[in-house]
């Protein structure tokens, strides 16, 4: 019986996590952009559905995966334009849009496997590791934290980026000041409409990378295969208090607890009867991990109204 | 003229999304007006099937109240699916407890233990809200993955059919619940059950409690300036745990009508809540915020919704076209009613503009606009 | 009739929608509707597809008419009433859960012979024929060439939720493998659908020695994607899993319902209608270990196998499920 | 000229809020807006700035028509505004609130540094003293308006807006913005000014125009008026500008308050073991400086915010200090916010249906288990005329309400409720001279009828006019009590400012 905490064991769960965290903090990246904004996109499931397809398909036909995740940013793209209209051009209710959107999603990208793909088969290559060279040959260190694909990478430095983009550029300015005060923000000449039809593409393009990552980390399709993940990276967003660093940090506790469960179920220590209870794992320490936290932040306080002049 | 616009614009909106939905057709190689028909024939084409679409609204209506009621107190709850397992969880449990009850006693005992079961999954996220400062969306949507793993468990573990086990099948299914439990049905051979009664009763019973009773007020007070309602004396707290768990209580109902008007009359499980619910606690919020998070709004939102989803199976059994069409198509008839609000009300500031420009000459008194605006602030 | 001929060698079903009666003289040329509701879809490669491709498969003049996806049992209920109503001869109702709705809709519909499982009564319906895997029989065979190929002893399997005929395979596979010495750590991920979480949990197998995998339902993809990396062979069951992982798929558990649908549709020919339940099983043929060719096993433990099917079959072997 | 303002009209469902206004401006002159509330005069200066359209009518600039559909083409033409309702991102700092909308020198990196320099001289040059790089959430209500018109400055507005920008300053605030609007006419700058109080209208203005009911009914200078003859003109009747106060004897303490202790929003203790009676018949005034803890005493007596645990709150003897608000208001505590908008009314709420906010629950309003509506619309017709709310009708939302008329609303409410303690807060504070007449005669009307009343307010003028006694708070503590009598306004300013026995 091999022990827990044990080095190898060890590395292999936060690799683990770090794979599982991947996509989450992708979505949960994008949406936290567009939240600061004052938009809630609850379509980022969809999103990451379509895009997914996209990017399976894409690499089931071409192998080609930059243009696999290029499809995937592209599809998010589209959507967030598709989604920019209908919420800040059309003044639409951004909850049941978004339920729109994932709903269209979820049919339409089951839809298109069916038709143009039908008997699921894996894509030639998926995402392949890479080991960055120096740090990747550290000891255990190497293996668990730089052995991962380029998407995982590009995720993680996205982390810094966002901060960079929300703290230190003009439009990031104008994403927190829209998302917070738009009636301020408009008597200064700055554009509600315009600021947040960029932080929703932004944001559904994150999440169209977020769907390539889950694809082309796995290498095949199936209907639903986000299995809701888009909705867990908002829940994300909310628990990292609308800050990049906080999606981070959700998204880890997340996918290091559900590596962890899975782990301990491989060892036996978590019971075979108590393997669904076991399952809950993440979900309830999300919630406990905010009733210690919560309280001490607010949300951006125009999120999820429209703006209109009068 | 304005309440026929207002009707008007978003089944305009919903036909041309079906006119999407045509094209889609067209591209599956499917003739798109066979298709519509079979889907609306299928969905109200004959007695037998408006009952299974009554029936498909029926956990739509009650989950589309609730989320109504939870958000008019400015409560997201996202937690309908977990909710509907809660209740049909404990309603289910109670059935299996005291089966020999009779069936006069043993129907309402499951409805309540149904209404309690989701009343707690809805309080406890309640409650984290109100005390902790949880976030409702946050909680809920883990509330939603914990009750299904929760239902899992109890489906393949404590609560399964003796008789799987002895067989060796393990499936998660729930014995064949008592007889006494089952919902009778309302015009015997047809699907249609008491379930459909009960939920048009708690719509009522919703928009009454909203609009017409003193805690509706407290609650709708308190969605709108929780910090006017305190000073006012009202216990913010305790009424976002009350929202909660009352929008988690019709939830629950729902779950229990699911199991006992259910041609199976019992639970199973495919390892998803969809696979029990149909989504109900998604397409519940769809519902309710097409309704105009009015509770009476909601039952023709969920008849129309219900028949889609009726019509669909039909759609899709005679064109052989994928199911999946019907999960798209559902996608973007909401994506175009709802951008479809802006058009109507561009539409009728026009039109108010220019009864407007008629009663201001007269000074002080727009006794027109006194309706529209008491409407408004009933419906907005 | 006409069973034990259709059974072991149509490997994978045919696509096409009819096959032409031949010369079978209950066929009686005429075309025979049917219908299927299924929770999946019907090229799932997996419980969905291998119940078409049987259909298919059949030696007889079929009209098929395909629901699948509905894993709403509610739904799945309104959509074998509508093909009753419809007057379809014949309806598989492919899934467990749909039991309770049969129930209901089989005795309005006498004439029509439903069929349904996998389960392993009738509900005594008169209408209702019932099948059944023996999932637990390939599973064991699967077992002892799985302890035979591994070197660490240990054997990893991703399962779903513990229900269904998933419970019967990895019964089997579990006794299998241990009397062949190995040691096998079963997961249930808890999930059909999340495909990251069955890869990750194939991961966490190898990283705990697992030298050899298998692995059940429709998001064991992840899992087989991850034994492809790491080259850890890998078994399969409900379908021929050989093309999503060509080079270590060992071997496939393939169901054959053909074999008891043929025993099925001749009861009816004679008007028998329903109240006999099937199970497929290596003795009948309706289960059947696929080899992939590619994957080079070794003649002793190839033997192994054999011997261990001819055991099971003569029921010199319990599989222990 | 710098601006005219010809034939403006702008109508509101139900509301012809500005009905046919000329109105002009020159440079170097700081021109008044005066009216009662709802007269129209925010709804002008919105359509100046391009936050509405008008009907009817034309803007000119240096006589050159103007058509102003945004903010931004306001600023662009030197137009700049410092808003009611202040326009500031509580999150964001005073630098970036003043760089939204602005050319970055840095392409599309934020240059904040820049902006600071700027801001610091600004601020210098005009004596408004802010630190850029603080968060606007963390400041005072003067130093955020100092920001607004740094805004303004920074875009080097030629004509600039100030609406009732003194509503919610000290007066020794009020003395150092006067100071600094007198420098800005100086550069030549034209200003438009809005107040409600009339000796502030009379002190900095040099031309007046006065509204009533959305068109001009007066315009006229200081030089040419008296405080009386404005308000008369404001209101369309001679007004009371000081209350009659009839003397009464106070009976027994009813708010006994013992060693009160209360944190202020930052976590430090902005109340420290305050001790203060107010008996039946008798109001007591807190005179103090903003920001002394008078709004935390308010909310804790209130219970609105919790009270240390050796405080003592005795409501008609019955200690309340650790009761919720509800349980307090069925003691007979009536309260009154100082936050209107956001603590006192539901602004989605109509009139009728606010001024049922406290009893909505109680036999008078409820039929059984069901609210009874007959009941509740007399209600609000009776209030609706007994307090003169100008509202096109009680199921009129409060929101498009005027400023005072949502106050008159709050205290017909808690007025009508016959409390026993009141506690009053800024009961005034941005309402027109006619109601502020009208809220003082019930508020008075109110203690001679026995109710204990505890009135803060940073208006001097209505702690010394409406007041028995006269507490003066500081740094948490009532530093002096003056019976109304012996009440200076020096020597209680001097208190308020901390200089005690000297
Ligand atoms: N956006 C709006 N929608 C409808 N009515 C409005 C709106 N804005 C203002 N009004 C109405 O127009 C009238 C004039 O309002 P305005 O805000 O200009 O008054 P004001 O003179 O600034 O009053 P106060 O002194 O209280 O600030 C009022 O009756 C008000 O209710
Ligand atoms: N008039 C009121 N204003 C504010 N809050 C109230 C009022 N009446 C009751 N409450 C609060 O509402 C909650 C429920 O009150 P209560 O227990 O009286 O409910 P109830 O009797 O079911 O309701 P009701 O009789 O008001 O319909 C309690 O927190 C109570 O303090
Ligand atoms: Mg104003
Ligand atoms: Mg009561």
């Amino acid at each position: 019986m091999s022990d827990f905490f044990t080095v190898s064991v060890l590395v292999s769960v936060f690799a683990s996590g770090i794979r599982l965290a991947t996509p989450y903090l992708l979505a949960s990246l994008g949406e936290t952009i567009g939240q600061r904004s004052g938009v809630l996109n609850l379509g980022v499931d969809g999103i990451m559905l379509l895009a997914a397809f996209g990017a399976y398909y894409t690499a089931l036909k071409t192998d080609n995966l930059w243009l696999a995740v290029l499809v995937a940013l592209l599809v998010g793209l589209m959507v967030g334009v598709v989604y920019g209209l209908i919420t800040v051009s059309l003044h639409a209710a951004q909850g049941i849009s978004g339920i729109g959107i994932f709903l269209f999603g979820l049919g339409f990208s089951d839809l298109l496997f069916q038709v143009w793909v039908g008997t699921p088969l894996p894509v030639p290559h998926k995402l392949p590791k890479l080991s960055i060279p120096g740090l990747g040959s550290i000891p255990n260190i190497g293996e668990a934290l730089f052995q991962h694909n380029l998407m995982t990478y590009g995720a993680f430095m996205l982390v810094p980026a966002v901060m960079f983009l929300l703290q230190k550029t003009t439009f990031g300015m104008n994403v927190r000041a829209v998302g917070e005060n738009p009636q301020a923000a408009d008597s200064l000449g700055v554009s509600v409409g315009r600021t947040r039809f960029m932080a929703i593409l932004l944001g559904s393009s994150a999440a169209g990378l977020a769907g390539a990552a889950l694809v082309l980390q796995g290498g095949i399709f199936q209907a639903n295969l986000t299995n809701g993940l888009g909705f867990i990276a908002i829940a994300i967003v909310y628990f990292g208090a609308w800050r990049p660093l906080g999606a981070m940090a959700g998204s880890l506790l997340y996918g290091m607890v559900n590596a962890t469960v899975v782990q301990l179920k491989v060892q036996g220590t978590i019971p075979r009867s108590a393997s669904d209870l076991a399952s809950m794992a993440p979900a309830v320490i999300t919630i406990l991990a905010l009733v210690f936290l919560a309280g001490r932040v607010k949300a951006p306080a125009a999120l999820t109204k429209p703006f209109a002049r009068h | 003229m304005k309440k026929l616009l207002g009707a008007s614009i978003p089944l305009l909106a919903a036909l041309v999304a079906f006119f999407f939905g045509a094209i889609m057709l067209v591209a599956l190689g499917a003739s798109p007006w066979e298709g519509l028909t079979s889907l609306a024939s299928g969905a109200f084409g004959s007695g037998d099937r408006i009952a299974a679409t009554l029936v498909k609204a029926t956990p739509l209506i009650l989950v589309g109240a609730g989320i109504s009621i939870a958000f008019r107190t400015s409560v997201v709850n996202i937690g309908g699916e977990g909710q509907i397992v809660a209740g049909a969880l404990l309603s289910t449990m109670v059935a299996l407890a005291i089966p020999d009850v009779p069936r006069i006693l043993l129907v309402p005992i499951v409805m309540v233990a149904g209404l309690v079961g989701g009343a707690i999954a809805g309080a406890i996220p309640g409650a984290l809200k109100a005390y902790a400062s949880v976030n409702e969306i946050l909680s809920t949507i883990m509330l939603n993955i914990i009750m299904l793993q929760f239902m899992n468990f109890l489906l393949r573990g404590p609560l399964i059919d003796p008789l799987e086990v002895e067989a060796g099948t393990r499936i998660p299914q729930t014995a064949r619940l008592s007889d006494n439990a089952a919902l009778p049905t309302l015009v015997s051979g047809s699907r249609l059950h008491l379930g459909v009664v009960i939920a048009l009763l708690a719509a009522v019973a919703a928009w009454a409690m909203l609009w017409r009773t003193p805690l509706g007020f407290r609650l709708r007070a308190v969605g709108h300036s929780p910090a006017a309602a305190r000073s006012a004396g009202i216990k913010v707290e305790r009424h976002i745990t009350y929202a909660l768990a009352i929008s988690g209580s019709l939830g629950g109902l729902a779950g229990a009508i699911l199991v006992f008007g259910s041609e199976s009359q019992r639970m199973v499980t495919d390892g998803s809540t969809a696979g029990f619910t149909g989504s109900a606690g998604f397409n519940g919020i769809v519902t309710a915020l097409f309704g105009g998070l009015h509770p009476l709004w909601t039952i023709p939102s969920a008849v129309l919704f219900g028949g889609l989803l009726t019509g669909a199976t039909n759609l899709q059994r005679a064109l052989q076209v994928p199911a999946a069409l019907a999960v798209a198509l559902n996608g973007i008839v909401v994506i175009f009613v709802v951008s479809s609000n802006r058009v109507r009300s561009r539409l009728e500031e026009l039109l108010q503009a220019r009864s407007e420009f008629k009663n201001s000459s007269g000074g002080d008194g727009p006794s027109a606009d006194v309706d529209s605006l008491i409407e408004e602030v009933e419906h907005a | 009739g006409g069973s034990d001929s259709a059974g072991s060698d149509a490997s994978d079903g045919g696509t096409d929608e009819t096959t032409d009666a031949g010369d079978d003289s209950s066929g009686g040329g005429e075309t025979l509707t049917m219908a299927i509701v299924a929770p999946s879809a019907k090229n799932d490669l997996a419980f969905t597809q291998s119940m078409v491709d049987a259909i298919n498969a059949l030696d007889r003049d079929v009209d098929l008419q395909i629901t699948d996806g509905t894993f709403v049992v509610e739904d799945a209920a309104a959509a074998i009433r509508g093909y009753a109503e419809d007057g379809v001869q014949v309806i598989v109702a492919h899934g467990t859960q749909y039991g309770g709705s049969l129930a209901e809709i089989a005795p309005d519909f006498p004439d029509t012979t439903f069929i349904w499982g996998t389960a392993s009564d009738t509900q005594g319906l008169d209408n209702v024929f019932a099948y059944f895997p023996a999932a637990d029989e390939g599973g064991y065979v699967n077992g002892i060439l799985a302890a035979g190929l591994s070197e660490s002893g240990k054997i990893g399997v991703v399962g779903p939720i513990e229900a269904g005929d998933a419970v019967a395979y990895i019964a089997g596979f579990q006794s299998g493998a241990e009397a062949n010495g190995a040691e096998v750590s079963v997961v249930y991920t808890g999930s059909f659908g999340d495909v990251a979480l069955a890869a990750e949990t194939a991961t966490a197998h190898i990283a705990n020695g697992s030298d050899v995998l298998t692995g059940t339902a429709q998001m064991v993809v992840g899992a087989v994607g991850v034994a492809n990396d790491a080259g850890v062979p890998w078994f399969g069951t409900q379908a021929n899993q050989t093309s999503l992982a060509p080079d270590i798929v060992v071997a496939s558990q393939v169901y054959h319902w053909e074999v008891v649908l043929e025993e099925m549709l001749t009861l009816r020919d004679g008007g028998t209608k329903g109240g006999q339940a099937f199970e497929i099983d290596l003795a009948n043929g309706g289960l059947v270990i696929e080899f992939n060719d590619k994957f080079e096993l070794s003649d002793e433990l190839k033997a192994e196998a054999d011997a261990a099917i001819a055991g099971i079959i003569d029921g010199s072997i319990s599989t222990g499920a | 000229m710098l601006l005219e303002m010809k034939g403006i009209t702008k109508r509101f469902p139900g509301v012809l809020a500005n009905d046919g206004i000329d109105l002009e401006v020159e440079e170097g002159q700081v021109h008044t807006l005066l009216g009662e509330n709802g007269a129209g005069k925010s709804t002008l200066m919105k359509i100046l700035f391009g936050l509405y359209q008008q009907d009817e009518g034309e803007v000119l600039l240096r006589g050159k028509p103007l058509s102003i559909g945004s903010p931004s083409e306001a600023i662009d033409v030197g137009i700049g505004m410092v808003h009611q309702h202040f326009m500031l991102v509580p999150t964001l700092t005073v630098a970036e609130n003043v760089a939204l909308g602005l050319k970055s020198g840095r392409g599309a990196l934020t240059d904040l540094d820049a902006v600071s320099k700027r801001i610091n001289e600004i601020s210098e040059a005009h004596g408004l003293s802010v630190d850029p790089s603080v968060e606007v959430w963390r400041m005072a209500v003067g130093e955020r308006q100092r920001v607004e018109i740094i805004k303004a400055l920074y875009r080097d507005a030629t004509l600039l807006v100030l609406d009732e920008p003194t509503a919610v300053l000290t007066p020794q605030e009020v003395d150092d913005l006067f100071v600094i609007l007198r420098r800005m006419t100086d550069e030549g700058r034209g200003l438009i000014f809005i107040s409600h109080k009339l000796h502030e209208v009379m002190a900095l203005s040099d031309e007046i125009t006065v509204l009533r009911n959305g068109a001009v009914t007066g315009h006229t200078r200081p030089s040419e008026t008296s405080r009386e003859q404005l308000a008369e003109m404001m209101v369309g009747r001679s007004v009371k500008l000081v209350p009659d106060r009839p003397h009464v004897t106070a009976g027994e303490p009813r708010l006994v308050i013992k060693n009160l202790e209360v944190k202020g929003d930052r976590g430090t203790m902005a109340v420290e073991g305050l001790n203060l009676d107010v008996c039946g018949g008798e109001i007591v005034g807190i005179a103090g400086v903003s920001g002394n803890g008078q709004k935390e005493l308010a909310e804790a007596v209130a219970g609105l915010r919790r009270a240390e645990g050796s405080s003592h709150i005795m409501l008609n003897d019955v200690d309340v200090a650790q009761l919720d608000t509800r349980k307090r208001r069925d003691l007979g505590l009536g309260y009154v916010s100082e936050e209107r908008m956001t603590d006192g009314a539901i602004g989605e709420f109509s009139v009728s249906e606010n001024l049922i906010l406290v009893d909505h629950g109680s036999e008078k309003f409820t039929k059984g288990k069901f609210l009874d509506f007959k009941a509740i619309r007399e209600q609000g017709e009776t209030l609706v005329k007994k307090f003169a709310v100008k509202t096109p009708s009680i199921d009129t939302p409060v929101s498009s309400l005027s400023g005072g008329n949502i106050q008159k609303v709050i205290l017909a409410r808690e007025l009508t409720a016959k409390p026993s303690v009141m506690v009053v807060a800024q009961p005034t504070r941005g309402v027109d001279i006619g109601s502020a007449e009208y809220i003082h005669s019930q508020l008075i009307a109110q203690r001679d009828v026995g109710t204990a009343t505890l009135l803060i307010s940073e208006d001097l003028d209505e702690v010394i006019g409406l007041s028995d006694r006269i507490a003066v708070m500081f740094e948490g503590e009532i530093v002096a009590i003056i019976p109304s009598e012996e009440a200076e306004r020096d020597k209680i300013g001097l208190l308020m400012a901390g200089v005690f026995d000297s």
